[in-house]
């Protein structure tokens, strides 16, 4: 190319313009949801997990089955158009008590985790936030309450308690915010020391504008990661007292009560304990996988 | 040093008193009474048990009572079981259980850190998308759905294995595999990302620039930085197979420890019930202390002297 | 003089989940023996990829040594095997990092960390790498170096670290030494001690320096000539005194004019480049400066322009060098 | 000038942290003005105690002793409301261009939050004044919708200018507010403090380890070393004549863009490294590296007088 005078003429450029920014304006939130629908395996979990519960929530209503009436003539019956999932041994249709066992297994990963969620917020907050002695003491009391074993406290409850899913709910929650509560603490220590906090105070912000506005928001993505575990844990753990028989009581079907049953006739009539089995390990699956997109998609280390 | 270790030592036993206290109270709170049994028994028979038992005394002494004969490891006899006590169930049940336990735990340490190495070597290769699905699978079927499922396939529908009892190698195969299971897949992940964070820090940058091999690099400098945080969990993973064995014992009929506690749950065997508790606490809470001062012995950073962790 | 190292037209690319990263786009450079060269530049200019792709440390993937050649002694680096490059690393090239506190290994003790280059490429037995190391710390100026080699990093404070680095770097006596910002992390007496050290090392190996760095104070003060960097491609090079009394770039230039001196009262203000380096994923397609540059012309926009002598010794890639440019500003 | 009286004194300054069972004397017993108008620049090196001497002078940490007096008022004695008051008069710029600013939040709403606390100004005039703001420190105005994370380095610090500017104060410590850019963008920010202080009429305490940035941009000069203050003079003086060791060391250290100036130097290199804060040295605490160190350096510390007029410093070789 030949090169002339002209090429040479000055150009001036306008040096605000070098400092525009082309790229679209995204909040943290609207990138980490953006991130998550990208990835396909979390949004997959998702979509089940929302038709699980939309099931739980109908199937029982309109089904022409129910869950505790009892029909001998037709027991241990394989799948049919009549029974989808068969019939146990009191020939009770496995459909409709898998639904129900559903509406356990959610109400008590979600009233669990909820639970876990406030207690465990404000406590580690409130030890975060003030610090020094009044932090001292509410950890050593939480340390003290994990060096309990979880599994034998709530085994121990459940002995002496009424069985229901309210006593599992207590059971599982008593030193269940703990860990949420040590996060949570985590997070405000860390954050409390950070310079946008301190330039809130220079401004003279309030506590509460403090916790409110530059806190909460900041620890919200750990708190959101910490809570996709507590649920599916919640729900292992309850299916598991059922197993064991410390859970809910006959007549009402828990997944774990109906593996139990499934159990002992499973050389002769597998599916009773693989329906049960599928939908206990497939929602935690989902869970575990819907908990690990949120924990990538709200990782700051991950973000440019 | 010392001074850590007696702070940890002092938590230990308050935490221990603490459980020792509510499982006592709470079995005064079992509707009946403890030691009530369903069957009628005569009341002059009752009230000798009673006086036997020191139950007639009033609950405060009955409390201290309690706590003393925990201290000196006496922990009662079973309820329903006559002939035996409860310690006589611990010594009876807990080498099964050990023995279950530690296979468990060799085959979770074992495979999740040759899981986990691979893929993060092969990070973002198939090897790695491969392990990850098996760590995922292994957290979210429960052990007792596992143990279930290896029991159709390797015992009923293979024959491969024995479907229960306890009487020899084959049959410990699949109960500790079912048990192994989540320690295997959370040491896998744990591995894993520790590996991969550890692989971009800059001091292997300088072992690469030493001139050092992939595989030195990765054995000695890579490795062993990022097997020191698993050691922390070793102490909640050892939990969690315990609690699993109670499951896993009950599928497969191993006459352990874990069977035990269960049956003397659905027995309400209370005086069972209470004394396995205190053992499990006492053996989980030492064990987690254990794992703890491994730590501060194995990473050279941690210096005592000034109260543990960082 | 011996050349013993030559970069030629190197590119780098990095793939990341955004795109290819350019980080360096075509670089020229070389180092004689026992010389000290600078390579300067901000943050993003490709100077640490240069500077880990001479050792080829940089990670791939993503990274991806796209094209050129890197000489040293003689032969392409570029071509040469893992197994190959393990036996030029720690041997004949040794490299410092920026962060003493991170860049050695927390659970090995120092001592070790020495004595693995040592048994490596020197054949040493283990007890004799060990002597050896005490006596490395003893010349990098470690007190106690008989106790101090079988301590842990964290016992070490920041500047006794990057003297372990330094020692592991010089273990083995390389030919070239690169370091990549040492002295950034560390307090400005501790800076002056190292700086001190490298200088006196230098003279007793009789190695050769690439001294990665942002502060010009630092290359004028080890440095003999200097690479300036920009946008992944050099931009100006040339002995310390014609960077400093004689640039050409506009952009080195105002890198001068931005940085305030000690030893002078102030009297003129400081004269900032604005704007920010653009954005190497997706690269200009002229000279990378032209967004900020007061001299900017049309031809910079268009074409990128190439390294042209201004003397023997320095070299400038600057439209301003053309003919027609000078004499439009000599009209 | 109309006022004499210096807008800002420091009377004997201590901020201790507990840490464990030690105690971390991170400012101990400094004292000096502020003069309307002037910038003071502090300087040492990590650990010496100048960002906590900033903070504590803004109430940010409670001081452990001694007094701060902004405009005849003893702030250290200032309750609640009436700090939050004050703080309108005394603001802060960061190190940090990353941390300081909550990555939740908008531009505008990082900037409008300071006329929110204050009450200063809503609705349309709230958004107005960020808009005015902004344009002050050379950024765009319709960006007050974009989030931190869009803006490089130096922006960001414009931004965190921008927030202090907000509530139109007198007063500003600007915490290393250069050290973490890129040496072209630093006198972008340099100039930018500058051209506002002429323009406001601010007063600046400006921290930094960069002495050759503190000396240009200052008029006095302090130096700090283990969390006391060392010396104190005019800046060209500083450097002209440095009285105290540390100081001539410090200076010595400081590489200069100039091979020529660098050929014929000859330098100060101290021996060793800076003691722990935790456990400083006995008597003056920068002894242990002092090349002039002398027998009663160990034994009583050096009492901090005004050496020459306007030329404090407190080291044994000037009593």
């Amino acid at each position: 190319m030949q090169l002339t005078k002209e090429h040479f003429e000055p150009i001036s450029m306008d040096l605000r313009e070098a400092e525009d920014i082309k790229r679209p304006s995204l909040s943290f939130w609207a990138d980490a949801w953006r991130r998550l629908k990208m990835n396909k395996v979390a949004m997959a979990s998702l979509v089940f997990l929302i038709l699980l519960g939309l099931c739980a929530i109908f199937v029982p209503l309109i089904s022409s089955h129910d869950y505790y009436t009892t029909e001998l003539t037709n027991k241990n019956k394989p799948p049919s158009a009549e029974h989808w999932f068969g019939t146990d041994d009191l020939g009770r249709d496995m459909f409709v008590r898998i639904w129900h066992g559903a509406r356990i297994s959610l109400e008590v990963g979600f009233a669990a985790g909820l639970i876990d969620l406030i207690i465990g917020v404000i406590w580690g907050g409130i030890a975060g936030f003030f610090g020094g002695r009044i932090d001292e003491y509410m950890m050593r009391f939480a340390d003290i309450l994990y060096a309990v074993p979880y599994l034998l406290v709530v085994i121990l409850l459940l002995v002496v308690l009424q069985p229901g899913v309210g006593t599992i709910i207590i059971a599982l929650t008593i030193t269940g915010w703990i860990g949420m509560a040590r996060i949570v603490r985590g997070q405000v220590l860390q954050l409390k020391a950070q310079e946008f906090v301190l330039a809130a105070r220079s401004l003279g912000a309030d506590n509460g504008r403090i916790i409110f506005k530059h806190l909460i928001p900041n620890a919200l993505g750990p708190i959101l990661v910490t809570l996709s575990l507590t649920v599916p844990q919640a729900i292992f753990t309850e299916s598991f007292l059922s197993f064991l028989g410390l859970g809910v009581s006959a007549p009402v079907a828990s997944w774990g009560t109906m593996a139990s049953e499934g159990l002992s006739a499973l050389r002769y009539y597998p599916w009773r304990l693989m329906f049960p089995a599928i939908f206990i390990s497939v929602t935690m699956l989902a869970f575990n996988l819907l908990g690990d997109g949120i924990r990538d998609a709200v990782d700051p280390r991950l973000r440019k | 040093m010392i001074r850590y270790l007696g702070k940890r030592i002092f938590y230990m036993i308050i935490a221990l008193f603490l459980i020792i206290t509510a499982t006592f109270w709470l079995m005064q709170a079992v509707p009946g009474g403890p030691f009530t049994s369903e069957k009628q028994v005569p009341p002059e028979i009752e009230a000798a048990l009673n006086a036997h038992y020191g139950l007639d005394k009033p609950l405060f002494e009955q409390y201290v009572d309690y706590l003393i004969r925990v201290i000196t490891w006496d922990l009662g006899p079973s309820f329903k079981e006559k002939a035996s006590t409860v310690n006589q169930i611990i010594e009876r049940g807990f080498p099964v259980s050990l023995h279950l336990g530690l296979q468990s735990l060799a085959i979770a340490i074992f495979g999740g850190i040759t899981l986990g190495v691979i893929a993060a070597l092969r990070h973002n290769k198939w090897q790695d998308y491969t392990a990850m699905v098996i760590a995922v699978l292994g957290l979210s079927v429960p052990n007792f759905i596992l143990a279930s499922f290896y029991q159709y396939i390797f015992s009923i529908k293979l024959g491969w294995f024995p479907i229960a009892q306890w009487e020899g190698f084959e049959y410990t195969v699949l109960p500790s595999f079912a048990l192994a299971a989540l320690p295997l897949a959370f040491i896998a992940r744990l591995t894993r990302s520790n590996m991969i964070e550890v692989m971009s820090q800059d001091y292997i940058k300088t072992a690469k620039a030493k001139g050092l091999s992939t595989f030195t690099t990765t054995v000695k400098h890579a490795i062993r930085n990022a097997l020191l945080p698993v050691i922390t969990y070793l102490g909640p993973l050892s939990a969690n197979i315990l609690t699993g064995s109670f499951v896993v014992e009950r599928i497969f009929g191993v006459p352990g420890l874990g069977r035990e506690f269960v049956m003397s749950i659905s027995n309400r065997d209370y005086t069972v019930i209470m004394g396995t508790t205190v053992f499990y606490a006492i053996l989980l809470v030492v064990l987690v202390l254990l794992v703890d001062l491994a730590y501060t012995i194995v990473d050279p950073r941690i210096k005592l002297a000034d109260g543990g962790k960082e | 003089m011996e050349r013993i190292l030559e970069v030629n037209d190197l590119h780098v690319s990095f793939h990341t989940y955004a795109g290819e990263v350019k980080a360096v786009r075509g670089v020229n450079f070389y180092v004689n023996k026992g010389e000290a060269v600078a390579i300067v530049g901000e943050s993003g200019c490709g100077k640490s990829v240069t500077a880990q792709s001479l050792m080829k440390l940089i990670p791939m993937p993503p990274g991806e040594i796209k094209q050129g050649e890197i000489l040293f002694q003689g032969e392409n680096i570029v071509n040469k095997t893992n197994k190959e490059m393990e036996a030029i690393r720690g041997k004949d090239i040794g490299m410092i990092f920026q962060d003493p506190m991170t860049s050695l290994n927390p659970t090995m003790t120092v001592g070790n960390q020495i004595v693995e280059g040592l048994v490596k490429h020197q054949k040493m037995s283990r007890s004799a790498a060990h002597s050896r190391a005490i006596e490395l710390l003893e010349m990098v100026g470690i007190p106690q170096p008989d106790k101090r080699v079988d301590q842990y990093p964290h016992q070490f404070s920041g500047g006794m670290r990057q003297r372990a680095m330094i020692a592991i770097a010089l273990a083995c006596s390389p030919k070239l030494l690169i370091a990549d910002e040492p002295t950034t992390a560390l307090d400005v007496t501790i800076q002056a001690q190292i700086l001190e050290l490298m200088k006196e090392l230098q003279k007793k190996m009789d190695t050769s320096i690439i001294l990665i760095t942002h502060d010009l104070g630092v290359v004028a003060e080890v440095c003999d000539r200097v690479i300036v960097m920009y946008a992944g491609k050099v931009i100006e090079t040339g002995t310390v005194d014609d960077i400093f009394y004689n640039p050409q770039h506009p952009y080195t230039k105002g890198l001068l004019r931005s940085v305030p001196r000690l030893d002078l009262n102030k009297d003129e203000p400081l004269t900032p480049i604005f704007g920010t380096p653009p954005d190497l994923l997706r690269p200009p397609v002229g000279c990378g400066f032209t967004a900020r540059c007061e001299s900017a012309m049309r031809v910079c926009q268009e074409i990128d322009p190439e390294l042209t002598e201004v003397s023997k010794t320095q070299q400038t890639a600057c439209w301003l060098q053309h003919p027609l440019a000078k004499s439009r500003i000599g009209s | 000038m109309a006022n004499q009286e210096p807008l800002l004194q420091v009377r004997n300054l201590k901020k201790f942290f507990k840490v464990g069972d030690n105690t971390l004397k991170a400012v101990n017993d400094i004292t000096f003005d502020i003069k309307r108008g002037e910038t003071l620049g502090i300087v040492g090196e990590s650990g010496c105690g100048k960002s906590t001497a900033g903070r504590t002078i803004l109430r940010l940490y409670e001081p452990t002793g001694g007094e701060v007096i902004f405009d005849g008022q003893n702030i250290t004695k200032l309750n609640p409301q009436e700090m939050k008051a004050m703080r309108r008069n005394m603001q802060m710029i960061f190190q940090d261009p990353y941390a300081s600013l909550n990555p939740r939040m908008t531009v505008g709403d990082i900037i409008g939050e300071a006329l929110d606390i204050h009450g200063l100004a809503t609705g349309k005039k709230r958004k107005e004044r960020i808009q005015e703001l902004l344009s002050l420190v050379s950024l765009n105005p319709e960006h007050m919708n974009r989030f931190p994370h869009e803006f490089s380095g130096g922006q960001r610090q414009r931004i965190g200018i921008a927030r202090a500017l907000a509530v139109e104060p007198k007063f500003i410590v600007c915490d290393e507010p250069i050290s973490a850019l890129d040496v072209s963008v630093q006198a972008q920010v340099v100039n930018l403090l500058e051209q506002l202080q002429e323009k406001m009429g601010l007063t600046y305490m400006f921290i930094a380890h960069d002495l050759s940035m503190v000396k240009y941009i200052s008029d006095r000069v302090g130096v700090m070393y283990l969390g006391k203050m060392v010396e104190l003079a005019e800046s060209n003086k500083l450097y002209e004549k440095p009285l105290h060791p540390y100081t001539q060391a410090l200076l010595s250290a400081i590489p200069i863009p100039d091979p020529e100036v660098e050929r014929k130097r000859e330098r100060i290199v101290l021996e060793g490294d800076v003691p722990s804060p935790m456990n400083p040295p006995s008597g003056c605490h920068f002894r242990t590296r002092c090349p002039k160190a002398m027998p009663e350096c160990a034994e009583r510390e050096p009492v901090w007088k005004e050496v020459e007029p306007g030329h404090f410093t407190a080291c044994h070789l000037y009593s």
